[in-house]
């Protein structure tokens, strides 16, 4: 009978067993809890080529996926940067599992893309511990009075809460400042649906004659935005504004906008700049504005590369976002498709 | 006296699940470090023992509920709910040891619900903790309104739970091979554990017997949501902030994870067959998987695939077992 | 009163109260193009909760079609974006639902593996193939406005989805009441080995069930795909758990044998309606769930306590 | 009615079946005519049940032939024998409870539109109401099934086996739990089926039914056929004789245990609609046999006692004591011990070990302190009554249903030797047992009796409770209709005792 016992135990004692004799590599020192000072990393990697570590929080999303490819594509020009990109399926858990592996990976730089907020702070800290520059790319990141403010050392992404301000200027400006809007939120729960929907908020109240009449979430999904449109144009008789938190569900509200066949009644303002939103504010219909997030991994990539080298790069790397209206969306195309 | 051979015949014969099992996880370890030089580094294996704490201990839970021939899909939304409540009350002062228990109580009343709705209400276990699952997370996103809730107040003694160590091994995994001592003690040698088995492979004879069938039942699905509760905690422990969870986008539930982990370790779900052991294994297979995989670079989906496989596997090979029994009988049957 | 029709009364009790209710708090809900509204975004759920609705009759579970579901959109907007003709999108489309069908009913009736897990496993493998399909983003271009009439025309100024809606449901009824195949699932559904005493042959119903269930998912995918224009790969999440929502909502049971198609369609229209009225009444719709959740919970008390009147038994039951 | 020479339907021609190592059937030859009514009688475990599986074709025949018209057949499922005209009623209703009656009827070949898939439901309907006039019967054929009492269910399935232009139709105990206008409905429908010159093979316990209706009567004891007479060709008394045939020879063990002071005592004990106002005594060490035909109230007494069934009225002392038992519990915390009907459903745990199976009710008491099992101790005491009981298994680790019907029984039985209990009860101890088992679970019965247990035995096998019990108690339609003792009990005063009236 104690044999069965046995069966578990060997497996489970053969894990901590391993990794107690294993020689663990001296750049990452045991996690103990003593506080590893993060400044005096050696430098220079073993064979010269530094390795700097992507975790992606979700694979599902065009914009996501392009952030994969520019951070692939830019890494190719550096030739002595080795790039590890390692793959979440929106669940926070295997993200940290992610970056954990990342450390493993012996990473000089770890740049780091989430959607699950604080959840995610643990992984951050234990990169801080670990002594490798954190770089949080384009996603939520913690304000100055989080403890975890210390644990990552660049953030380099568009301020999200800007876009929504910017949507809220957007929309004053196209509706002269005054009418009836209605919004379609993504998943009211992951942090850039959350940040965009604060900036919205501190924007509008300084503009009275805008009132916000309905407000569902879509799920980021084209489907699902489709449906809900149609429902809000039943219960909604004058609706001059439509502010989508992304392109995907703007489309989806145009649709169910054009089977209705009021487009001329409305126009709609989203996020990101896909190249279908993008084709549809150049054919002018209700689609007038998208506020581009940046996808371009650039400034990442060669803030990780500075960090990797040692020099210190300032905390916040706000990349600019741009307003694309009809006039400019010309030349944005050109310039990114 | 029993000769040496006899003995270890029997130990085969009993537990051939939980040996082809073992061995897949072995060959696993084995395989790892061949395809990634990191695999076996001490951080690396602690890192996937944390990781596997949490769904071992839900995984636990489930088999509880699946040995009596039940089923618990709202084990995700309880650690959920565990979570927000318990960030929720600290963040109102109360000290972590009423947190804490006012948080297993509160697992307990799910656990209690499920359980009286299917025992007394006689409703089907799938369609009742499918129902009290959604209402879960319905609720834990109505009083979040999807935000996260950040933990101000958290005494550094909730988050040890999380995030301490003794010695090199982190916490949670200590409580996980707690709880799965504690488990393998019930169903080895207590009546509870034996009264389990005996309700899950004939709930009428077991009544004959003088097995109080109903009560069995109803604790079952209690110590599911408690083992639920367990991990919920460990999981905010480790954060000190409760983020509603976007696993909807997706991402199999922790109660698939729970699920695949109990049928791989050698359990069928008509209930009655399989082992805390197998359980275990199954949970540690599907950790040393979700820790290999972002090593060798493998995309989400592919891991996705491979683990679907994986389960088809190990549940062919199960039900080769019961199949044997279950084919025998029926012909028996026909036989009278 | 039959114990039968009071059984069937409680779901349509159900959406007469709804649609009263409903006629309070929102004053255009209860007008007609609101309702074609909801039957017209109700196409591809209805598709599914019929697949469903046969594989809960033989008293099993399909939980891959919202992946077969996904799977089959992809592939069509691929052939789509590629200008193919529709008809051939089409024979495309139904193979993938036979085959994915085919390979459920396999691994169940043959290699013996339960329902749940079986279905499992095929959810987990036909969403991973399409991400891979796909490189994850959606496929994206332009689509011909043709593919797109399959969901937005008119026929007889009726949109073309209460025709698909209408028309799915005579055809189940008909299965289901009116042919062999129909009253020998609910055979097998009601008692397999009895079933197999009287030369009914349950593993080939079994395999046409899970079929017919892969079939209708393949379709929803494609009228996912012409409603949307693009290839979608998230498409699908979580529409089995809202399959048997319906399903459990309009009486049918999951032991199998009881319940039909007539029910599915009431299941439907009440699940649609809450959708719809909270999307009226501006409601935060994560509050959905509990409302089904709370209403699938009193009809399965009251159907299993009306169940439990039949004739006096000597023991009690446990 | 004279010998005249009526075509042969079906024959038997040197039958044999075997289960593992018993021979059930041992070279059967019997002829069935057209049109007649054909009794099979003999005891339990004569083989009855046996030849009609073989030829409904749930079990294949180890030897010998059956011929149909005089043409060799094999059937390997019940359906070839269905569409060969051969149609069996068994003793559990074949039904699918929520389809209709006329669904249930035509199940599998149900009438087809001209060409269309549809079902002509309407032509469906009419062909099942026709066979109901025709069968003379008043049930609606668009009720479900399971709004029919039991005896339409019955009533059905004849319906079902005449559409099948069924020639042959065969009848396991069909007056089981029916009531008496009930029978005489299906003796209406027997005699609808003779004029329709159908053969009827017709099984029962109940000698008057069989006097009144049959044409010849096949006797069989021990898979053996004694004989097959014709109507005017037997008595009650010679036929009971034949089915006897051996006298009570050792088969039973012989006890002179002494009979003890009152351990159980049962004043009016009723249930609504089973039995009315038993009251007995049984005394330590006292064997108490409880004989009774189908639905006389018996098995329900027991099952009562037990605590199995609810709302029950009356006293019952023990030791006493008033007992207040509303569940299984409650009696083996009195120390009454069950032994169930049907052994796999009800009693044993199929895919667990021996183990596990024996000690389920003494955990508490016997083999754990504070909840924890003392594995120990378990294994020994298993041990111990694993070979007192001579349970042939190739270890404790071993399943149940990998042993034969006579070992599972002594692992039941062995399960209420771990603790010392007042009061067993047993229902058919020994149904579909082979002899040499059932030898061994009778002594075994005698030796907990010769220690003082109370033990009552409810059985449809007479000679069981001739050869066993020190009183019989017969029970007749819910009502204790007499009370023999041993030596004034025979079965011809336990059979009119017993027979409905």
């Amino acid at each position: 009978m104690k044999k069965k016992i046995a069966a578990v135990f060997i497996v489970v004692c053969m894990c901590i067993g391993m990794s107690a004799c294993a020689d663990s590599p001296e750049k990452n020192s045991d996690a103990s809890s003593t506080e590893e000072s993060s400044g005096d990393r050696e430098t220079e990697a073993a064979d010269g080529k530094y390795k700097i570590g992507f975790s992606q929080c979700v694979m599902n999303h065009p914009f996501r996926i392009a952030m994969v490819d520019s951070f692939k594509e830019v890494v190719g020009d550096y030739d002595d940067i080795e790039s590890v990109v390692v793959e979440g399926n929106g669940d926070v858990q295997t993200e940290i599992t992610n970056i954990e592996s990342l450390i493993q990976q012996n990473c000089d730089a770890i740049v780091v893309s989430s959607l699950s907020g604080t959840s995610i702070y643990p992984a951050y800290k234990e990169v801080h511990d670990a002594g490798i520059p954190l770089i949080i790319a384009a996603s939520g990141c913690a304000t100055e009075e989080e403890d975890a403010y210390n644990f990552y050392d660049s953030f380099v992404s568009t301020d999200e809460v800007e876009m929504g301000i910017a949507a809220a200027q957007c929309a004053n400006d196209l509706l002269e400042g005054k009418g009836n809007v209605v919004m379609i939120r993504g998943v009211v729960e992951s942090t850039n649906s959350m940040n965009r929907y604060v900036g919205w908020n501190q924007e509008i109240p300084n503009y009275p004659g805008i009132k916000v009449i309905a407000e569902q979430s879509a799920e980021w999904l084209r489907l699902t935005a489709n449906e809900v449109m149609a429902n809000i144009l039943q219960a909604n008789d004058d609706i001059d504004l439509v502010y989508c938190e992304n392109d995907e569900m703007a489309l989806g509200a145009l649709e169910a906008i054009r089977d209705a066949d009021r487009e001329d009644e409305m126009v709609i303002v989203s996020m990101d700049g896909q190249q279908d939103a993008c084709e549809e504010i150049q054919n002018g219909g209700a689609f007038k504005v998208t506020i581009t997030n940046n996808s371009d991994m650039k400034e990442a990539v060669s803030a990780a590369y500075a960090m990797a080298q040692g020099d210190s790069i300032d905390k916040r790397i706000i990349l600019p976002y741009e307003i694309v209206t009809e006039d400019n969306v010309k030349d944005y195309i050109d310039k990114n498709y | 006296m029993k000769n040496k051979n006899e003995t270890r015949k029997i130990f085969f014969q009993e537990n051939k699940n939980e040996i082809s099992i073992a061995i897949l996880v072995v060959i696993l370890l084995i395989v790892s470090p061949m395809l990634s030089e990191f695999f076996l580094s001490s951080a690396n294996i602690l890192n996937l023992l944390r990781q596997t704490a949490y769904t071992a201990i839900a995984a636990i839970g489930m088999y509880f509920v699946i040995l009596i021939g039940g089923i618990d899909l709202s084990i995700g939304s309880t650690i959920q709910i565990v979570g927000m409540a318990s960030i929720i009350m600290l963040n109102h002062g109360y000290s972590m040891g009423i947190t804490i228990v006012s948080i297993l109580l509160l697992s307990v009343g799910c656990g209690l619900i499920n359980g009286i709705l299917v025992t007394i209400g006689k409703l089907q276990p799938f369609v009742v903790t499918l129902v009290m699952k959604e209402i879960m997370a319905g609720i834990v996103l109505i009083t979040t309104g999807g935000a996260s809730i950040s933990g101000q107040s958290i005494p550094d003694s909730f988050m040890v739970i999380g995030t301490g160590y003794i010695g090199i091994v982190p916490i949670p995994v200590i409580i996980m091979i707690l709880v799965f001592i504690i488990a393998f003690f019930v169903m080895k040698k207590m009546i509870y554990g034996r009264l389990l088995f005996v309700c899950g492979s004939n709930r009428r004879a077991a009544y004959n017997s003088g097995v109080n069938v109903c009560m069995i039942q109803i604790s079952a699905y209690v110590l599911c949501s408690l083992c639920a509760a367990v991990s919920g905690l460990l999981i905010v422990a480790r954060t000190g902030a409760f983020q509603p969870s976007t696993t909807g986008q997706g991402a199999t539930g922790m109660e698939m994870n729970a699920i695949a982990a109990v049928v791989i370790g050698g359990a069928t779900l008509a209930g009655g067959v399989g082992t805390v052991t197998g359980t275990m294994l199954g949970a540690l297979l599907y950790g040393i998987l979700a820790n290999l995989f972002p090593l060798i670079g493998v995309s989400s989906y592919l891991q996705q695939l491979i683990q679907g496989l994986i389960i088809l596997v190990a549940v062919i090979i199960s039900v080769k077992d019961s199949q044997s029994i279950v084919q025998k009988m029926k012909v028996r049957l026909r036989k009278l | 009163m039959k114990k039968r029709e009071i059984t069937q009364m409680i779901p349509v009790a159900m959406l007469i109260i709804l649609m009263i209710a409903g006629s309070f708090l929102s004053a255009n809900f209860l007008t007609v193009n609101n309702f074609s509204n909801i039957l017209q975004y109700a196409v591809e759920s209805a598709f599914i909760a019929i697949g469903m609705t046969f594989v809960l009759l033989i008293g099993e579970i399909d939980l891959s079609v919202g992946s077969v579901m996904a799977f089959a959109s992809v592939i069509a907007a691929k052939m789509a974006l590629a200008k193919q003709n529709i008809i051939l999108i089409l024979l495309v489309v139904l193979l993938i639902g036979l085959v994915c069908g085919i390979i459920n009913g396999f691994i169940i009736t043959q290699l013996r593996v339960e329902p749940f897990m079986g279905t499992l496993v095929m959810m987990m493998v036909m969403r991973a193939c399409t991400f891979l399909f796909t490189g994850g983003g959606p496929l994206t271009g332009s689509v011909d406005a043709s593919f797109k009439q399959i969901i937005k025309g008119n026929i007889a100024n009726i949109p073309i989805g209460i025709w698909y809606v209408v028309i799915a449901f005579v055809i189940a009824y008909l299965v289901t009441a009116k042919t062999r195949f129909g009253r020998h699932v609910y055979a097998v559904g009601g008692g397999e080995e009895t079933a197999k005493l009287f030369g009914v042959r349950v593993e080939r119903i079994k395999m046409m069930v899970y079929a017919v269930s892969g079939i209708l998912a393949a379709l929803s995918g494609l009228l996912v795909t012409a409603r949307i224009g693009i290839g979608e790969p998230r498409t699908g999440y979580d529409y089995e758990m809202t399959a048997i929502t319906i399903c459990v909502v309009g009486g049918v049971s999951m032991n199998g044998g009881k319940g039909g198609v007539q029910g599915t369609f009431i299941g439907l229209m009440v699940v649609s309606m809450i959708k719809n009225l909270m999307n009226l009444m501006n409601i935060d719709v994560n509050g959905q769930p509990i409302v089904t959740g709370i209403i699938i919970l009193v009809t399965a008390l009251v159907v299993t306590r009306k169940a439990k009147g039949s004739g006096r038994e000597l023991v009690r039951e446990i | 009615m004279g010998e005249q020479k009526r075509e042969v339907v079906l024959e038997l021609k040197g039958l044999k079946k075997v289960f593992g190592e018993t021979t059930v059937l041992e070279d059967i030859d019997i002829t069935f005519l057209k049109g007649e009514f054909h009794a099979l009688v003999g005891e339990n475990g004569a083989g009855k049940s046996t030849i009609i599986k073989t030829i409904s074709g749930v079990h294949k025949p180890d030897g010998g032939q059956i011929l149909l018209y005089g043409k060799k057949v094999k059937f390997n499922t019940p359906n070839d024998a269905q569409r060969a005209g051969i149609s069996t009623l068994f003793q559990e209703i074949q039904e699918i409870p929520e389809m209709t009656v006329a669904e249930n009827i035509f199940l599998g070949r149900e009438p087809r539109r001209s060409g269309s898939v549809l079902i002509n439901k309407k032509q469906l309907n009419q062909d099942a109401e026709r066979i109901m006039e025709e069968l003379g019967l008043s049930i609606d054929t668009t009720q479900r099934m399971c709004e029919l009492p039991v005896s339409g269910r019955k009533m059905v399935e004849i319906a079902r086996a005449v559409s099948q232009q069924a020639s042959v139709v065969i009848m396991d105990e069909p007056t089981a739990n029916l009531n008496a206008e009930e029978i005489n409905a299906l003796f209406r429908m027997i005699d609808a089926l003779k004029e329709k010159k159908i053969t009827v093979i017709y099984i029962s316990h109940r000698m008057n039914e069989v006097f009144s209706l049959a044409d010849r009567v096949t006797v069989l004891r021990d898979g053996k056929k004694i004989d097959t007479l014709d109507s005017n060709a037997y008595d009650e008394k010679s036929l009971i004789s034949m089915m006897i045939g051996r006298e009570l020879t050792e088969m039973y063990p012989k006890r002179q245990g002494e009979i003890g002071e009152v351990v159980l005592d049962v004043h009016n004990f009723s249930l609504d609609g089973f039995f009315q106002d038993i009251s007995f005594q049984v005394h330590a060490g006292e064997v108490v046999g409880l004989a009774g035909l189908d639905s006389s109230g018996a098995t329900a007494v027991t099952k009562a006692l037990f605590g199995l069934c609810s709302k029950t009225r009356g006293e019952v002392f023990c030791g006493g004591r008033r007992l207040n038992i509303k569940n299984p519990l409650d009696s083996i915390r009195q120390k009454l011990a069950y032994l169930p009907e049907d052994r796999k459903t009800q009693g044993l745990f199929l895919n667990q070990n021996l183990i596990f199976n024996y000690t389920i009710s003494s955990l508490w008491t016997r083999f754990s302190k504070m909840g924890v099992i003392n594995n120990r101790e378990e294994k020994e005491r298993t041990e111990e009554v694993t070979k007192a009981l001579k349970v042939k298994t190739k270890g404790l680790y071993s399943r149940p249903n990998e042993l034969s019907g006579g070992n599972q029984q002594k692992v039941l039985l062995g399960r209420w030797m771990l603790d010392d209990y007042k009061v067993l009860i047993l229902e058919e101890p020994t149904r579909g047992v082979d002899v040499g088992a059932k030898s061994e679970i009778y002594s075994q019965i005698n030796q907990l009796a010769k220690k003082g247990v109370a033990v009552i035995i409810y059985s449809t096998e007479m000679m069981e409770l001739l050869g066993m019990s020190d009183r019989i108690l017969v029970f007749s339609t819910g009502q204790l209709t007499a009370s023999l003792s041993k030596e004034e009990a025979t079965q011809e005063k336990i059979m009119q005792y017993a027979l409905v009236r």
